[in-house]
């Protein structure tokens, strides 16, 4: 994480006398994973995560985000549902981040953090609705929905600077809570990323911003995004602390961002986690990935598959067994097919539905443009 | 009740309900210590403390953009965006998101933002200091545009503005910050939005303007008057949504209508209005629809800018040209 | 010669002004190895090299920004910016730079550039992909916004918008991409900008519009002229400066008008004819000005997009009110 | 200056196996500085500036730039000019970066760059007629002018993204030219300013970023702009090289300027340097800095004004007397003098002017507009 090593001058400071050439400020960008490729443990694990029971509800977190992304893209290519972004290969990543968030913090995410939304609480059904193109999926209507999450923002990195709105009113309401907002590499390039990342800093707001880094922003490598060899150095500029963590590594995320999120909650001021990650799927359905990546690439990335890593590790520690996978892979199919036919059978919306949530009252300047496509009965033609 | 002028008013409506509403903040570059560079947030950060009136970084984007976040967690939050040449940075926030965070969510997370901003040339400010552009907000479904036009108006409708439950952008036109004063009680009573004023009335043609354009109609209106010409004066206030009924009840009544704005013309919002007149109000019109309006270039620096200005002698010609044309 | 789709036509005038002019750039997200995401700049990169044909980070207001910096140094930057939905941060450098430089600079620079990008709904894309909001761009002086309905015109117009010494934005209707094809010449031969194409004529009414709605616009001029009602069809293709001297000519032969656009209606750019119809037109007006447009709301969702996008029914409806009416 | 002490592994490679948290990248801020506030040499001074004779144009610049400068707020407040941002106190800044471009070069930056304009060729009569309201101010129509430097950008930071453009064609066209950049600190905070610092590293371009952080903006300190602790390390997230230099020392401007701009010129990609200054004046004629900030800190920053250290430099070397000082003043208010005559006597604009750069060819659609406003003589009511 960049530190100053030694107290960093000041500018005004730098002002006074001194040597021709001298060091005014040093930082450092560190590195978190314990767990290898193949889910052997690389140091000691932290203390939540010993007990490898504990790990349990992650993994089948990313289990079902896996099978209902799996479908999402099924119904997609069965023409039962509009472009989605599959997030294959990043369930480690976004559950993670999920598990971690306390229930009254405020997810602000992408298009590509289903992993993290069903954590929290959305319904497969409401996602599914929304990718089916029905603004209804956005309202989170579930028992245990995540009421004041952000809607998915599909504007790359605009979501930022609302982060910090809602931390600035935690902070002024003194409530303990945290804004978590998630962009990709792509975003880190965009002037809303760091407008938002240096008003954090200046307002020490409770603030955790996540870099999922899959490498590639649709076709662009993430090495045509920046220079920086980290995008975990972005909070530098900031003057914030960032760090990098293998984002294949659900354990790494998991505690990498729980501690984080400890700091922010505490008054320690923003924080950026660069996670470390790659698309395994085509960037959105209507994406052809061979366009632009190798299958060599693809083929390597898929050996780090964060799903299989933590199941070695499970196993290994008896917390898990093929019975297990079976059992649950059968229960959560179920549960998907019960959301699609939920998706599939819910009536469509009204034409009216168009003008309801405009306003909180629709003026009456619209209201005959209301009454018109509310007129309008039977099929468009 | 005192005299004031425009721009205290609009600090008079701030500090009305910031006392009054905790979740009321005011934000934006140079608002707090500094009182802003007009002076209209001048003392609130003393009275309010620095945490309700908050002197961002210099970035418009993440002011309008923390406005939506701090607008969705039930605070309401009154930004300042310098001038309105510097708006530009905030319009993917306020199109992309302000405007549709409501209906996004099904009403799940609303955006009661205020954005406010000084607007219009005639200070002789620098350039990108003087620019018109309502257009660019009128045109976006779920935003509220609202231009005051004397001190009573920016006070009545500011408070309306901050209490309204949607996203409310409130152009200030710089020129009338300091052009005259009014008596204006401080209340807390707001003036109805989404609602035309009618500021004089007349039977042989209709005026319709917002803005600081009211000033130069109205004084043409009072020179007319002096012939026996009868000029119904209409301050739009709310540019969006408009409303066109009390508009078409003053052309029903004159058939005759000339719109004033200093904006350029072209797809000026008084091309939204007589549009609507060409439609709805064709049967009573009696003469064709005139615009007197900034025209279709760069509002040009100090030295040119009142030729670029509707001047009362533009708007005198085009409604003498209405009342021949009958 | 060979039959084309509209976004294939894109593609071959990219190509030819490419290699017709070492000037040429083309920049964006996606426009590269992906050769656009919607094949527009497919082969290009092989072709030109990565010199010539940029993929950028991911920064509209980058993209822009530099475009009038290679601009002002004499290249021709043709930037891609993949929806209109994320064209809203590059408009600050469009509105204060880009249409200005030539101006602020008396001459002494200029800003040659192009903008392209994919607008309108009705291809079930995601939610911000379905934006027509070109009246942000045509209020602005000093700006041309050009819109092509057919690949022919797609390939003449983006030709001359490449060859034009001022800023020019392109809005491709995404509808339009693949939607039919057209035989298109790859002659180099542009088409006038500046100027309306009137695609039938017809002594009965006039139907102006341009982009998308020029398909619906022209399938109601086919199915009311089998009952004898003749329809002359204007596709205005530059929207801004707009040309009205051959849409007032048309007015004057029909005496009636219907504007159609898939844009909200409210100060959309249909607001701007209407109003010079209600004004230099008004004489010649035998019924109101109707406009069948976008409703003022957000672009729904695919659900819902086809109950936005101005249907035939609804167009014809309003040319039948009109003759009603005469 | 920024720079990776280790070579930074490349995120992707930082997937490979390793300890549980490891270092993966160090950077470093350095400040140059050659004469102390009394103009006292800290260390050998770099070649260039060992003949004290030399540095005698650079004084002379800045002195002119501080007498129109003063010109310029009279006039102001005598009602011939309008509002004027005055550079007094930033002068050495100004000054040695005008001095260290090469002609070709291409500079873009804000409306306080007086004293490199005056360096660069623009004529003070231009200046005074911008800041009087009149577009012809940005011809730059003088026999010296750098007919391709971009107008004063009053947005703040949108020039950056500017900047990249110029130096993309500089380098496509194999071109040794640097576009140099000027921002201000409040500059820093706003996304075009990092987008541009973002690309112009991925393209490795001719572009010096150069922040004159004059520690306010209007009203807003430094600290409130951004929590680090310098604006150079906002090089950092863009992955390329920035440093700090005493601002009011000329020496030490023209000197890393200088060097930068070899580097640019060879092709070793973008540099960002932070001048450290002080803004003496009000922001503006329209400001009264009184109200934000103390005279104490004022007077403070007084006592390392720029011109008075680099005169006794000179004066110590003997390169400069008492009277070749109250000469060149004389000669310098001859000159103002004659700029302020030409700039009172310039005709108007004529009302048409509004209509004659708007397009190539104005477009015929609004010729009648151009004839309406032509058409109205007189003085406008
Ligand atoms: C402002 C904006 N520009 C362009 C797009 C189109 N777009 C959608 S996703 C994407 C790439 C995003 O890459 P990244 O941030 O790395 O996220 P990822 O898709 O890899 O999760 C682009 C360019 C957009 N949605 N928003
Ligand atoms: C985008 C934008 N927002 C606001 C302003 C108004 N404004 C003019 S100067 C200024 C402060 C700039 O500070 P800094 O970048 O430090 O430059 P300095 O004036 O100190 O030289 C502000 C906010 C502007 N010109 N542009
Ligand atoms: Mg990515
Ligand atoms: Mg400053």
């Amino acid at each position: 994480m960049p530190r100053s090593v030694e107290l960093a001058p000041r500018s005004r400071r730098a002002l006074k006398a001194g040597a021709s050439r001298e060091c005014v400020a040093r930082f450092e960008v560190h590195c978190t994973r314990f767990l290898d490729a193949d889910g052997r443990p690389v140091a000691e694990l932290p203390e939540p995560a010993r007990d490898a029971r504990s790990l349990v509800p992650l993994y089948r977190a990313m289990l079902l985000t896996r099978q209902f992304d799996q479908r999402a893209v099924t119904l997609q290519r069965t023409g039962r549902l509009g472009t989605y972004p599959s997030s294959y290969g990043q369930e480690a990543a976004e559950v993670a981040i999920g598990a971690a968030m306390a229930r009254d913090d405020v997810l602000l995410g992408t298009y590509r953090e289903t992993g993290a939304m069903l954590v929290r609480g959305v319904e497969m059904h409401e996602i599914l609705a929304y990718w089916g193109g029905d603004e209804r999926g956005m309202a989170y209507a579930g028992p245990n929905a995540p009421r004041q999450d952000f809607p998915i923002s599909v504007p790359i990195a605009t979501h930022a600077p609302h982060a910090v709105g809602v931390a600035y009113a935690f902070k002024l309401r003194k409530e303990p809570r945290v804004a978590v907002c998630v962009v990709g590499d792509g975003g880190t390039s965009k002037g809303d990323f760091y407008e938002a990342l240096n008003a954090a800093g200046v307002w020490q707001l409770p603030v955790l911003f996540v870099v999922v880094n899959n490498q590639w922003a649709i076709s662009v490598p993430r090495d045509l995004q920046s220079r920086a060899p980290t995008l975990a150095q972005k909070a530098i500029g900031a003057g914030i602390d960032g760090e990098q963590v293998d984002g294949n590594d659900a354990i790494a995320v998991y505690h990498t961002v729980s501690q984080a999120l400890l700091s922010c909650r505490r008054g320690g001021g923003p924080r950026l986690i660069e996670a470390l990650t790659y698309r395994l799927s085509d960037h959105t359905t209507a994406d052809d990935a061979r366009r632009y990546r190798s299958e060599l690439e693809v083929e390597r990335a898929r050996s780090l598959d964060p799903v299989p890593r933590l199941r070695a590790y499970l196993e290994r520690e008896g917390a898990w067994s093929d019975a297990d996978e079976q059992a649950l892979l059968a229960e959560q199919a179920r549960l998907v097919d019960e959301a699609v036919e939920k998706y599939l059978s819910a009536p469509p919306p009204k034409p009216g539905a168009m003008f309801e949530h405009l306003f909180a009252t629709l003026p009456p300047a619209l209201e005959a443009q209301r009454e018109a496509v509310e007129a309008e009965e039977g099929e468009p033609s | 009740m005192s005299e004031i002028t425009l721009v205290e008013a609009v600090n008079l409506a701030l500090a009305h309900e910031l006392a009054a509403d905790p979740r009321v903040l005011v934000l934006g570059e140079d608002v707090g210590v500094n009182g802003g560079v007009f002076r209209a947030t001048a003392g609130l950060l003393e009275r309010f403390g620095k945490e309700r009136v908050i002197d961002t970084p210099l970035a418009e984007g993440l002011i309008a953009g923390m406005s939506v976040g701090l607008a969705a967690q039930g605070m309401r939050p009154v930004a300042e965006i310098q001038f309105m040449g510097f708006l530009y940075p905030a319009l993917d926030q306020l199109i992309n998101h302000a405007s549709r965070l409501r209906n996004r969510t099904r009403g799940r997370l609303s955006c009661p933002l205020v954005l406010r901003t000084p607007c219009g040339a005639g200070i002789h400010a620098p350039e990108h200091h003087s620019e018109s552009t309502e257009t660019l907000l009128a045109h976006i479904p779920g935003l509220r545009v609202v231009v005051p036009s004397s001190p009573a108006r920016a006070y009545g409708l500011l408070l309306a503005a901050i209490r309204d439950p949607d996203p409310v952008v409130f152009l200030e036109p710089t020129r009338l910050y300091r052009l005259g004063k009014e008596n204006v009680r401080d209340d807390g009573e707001a003036l109805p939005l989404d609602a035309c004023f009618v500021l004089r009335d007349g039977a042989d043609v209709t005026l319709v303007t917002w803005g600081a354009a009211v000033h130069e109609t109205l004084a043409v209106a009072d020179s007319l008057a002096e012939e026996g010409i009868g000029a119904e004066v209409i301050d739009v206030a709310t540019i969006a949504p408009l409303d066109m009924q009390t508009i078409l009840e003053s052309v029903e009544k004159t058939g005759r209508c000339v719109i004033v704005h200093e904006a350029a013309r072209n797809v000026g919002v008084g091309a939204e209005i007589a549009a609507r007149l060409a439609d709805e109000g064709l049967l009573t019109l009696q003469a064709p629809v005139k615009r007197v309006t900034g025209y279709d270039t760069v509002v040009p620096l100090a030295k040119l800018e009142q030729r670029y200005i509707p001047q009362p002698h533009r708007i005198e010609a085009a409604v003498r040209e209405l009342l021949e044309a009958a």
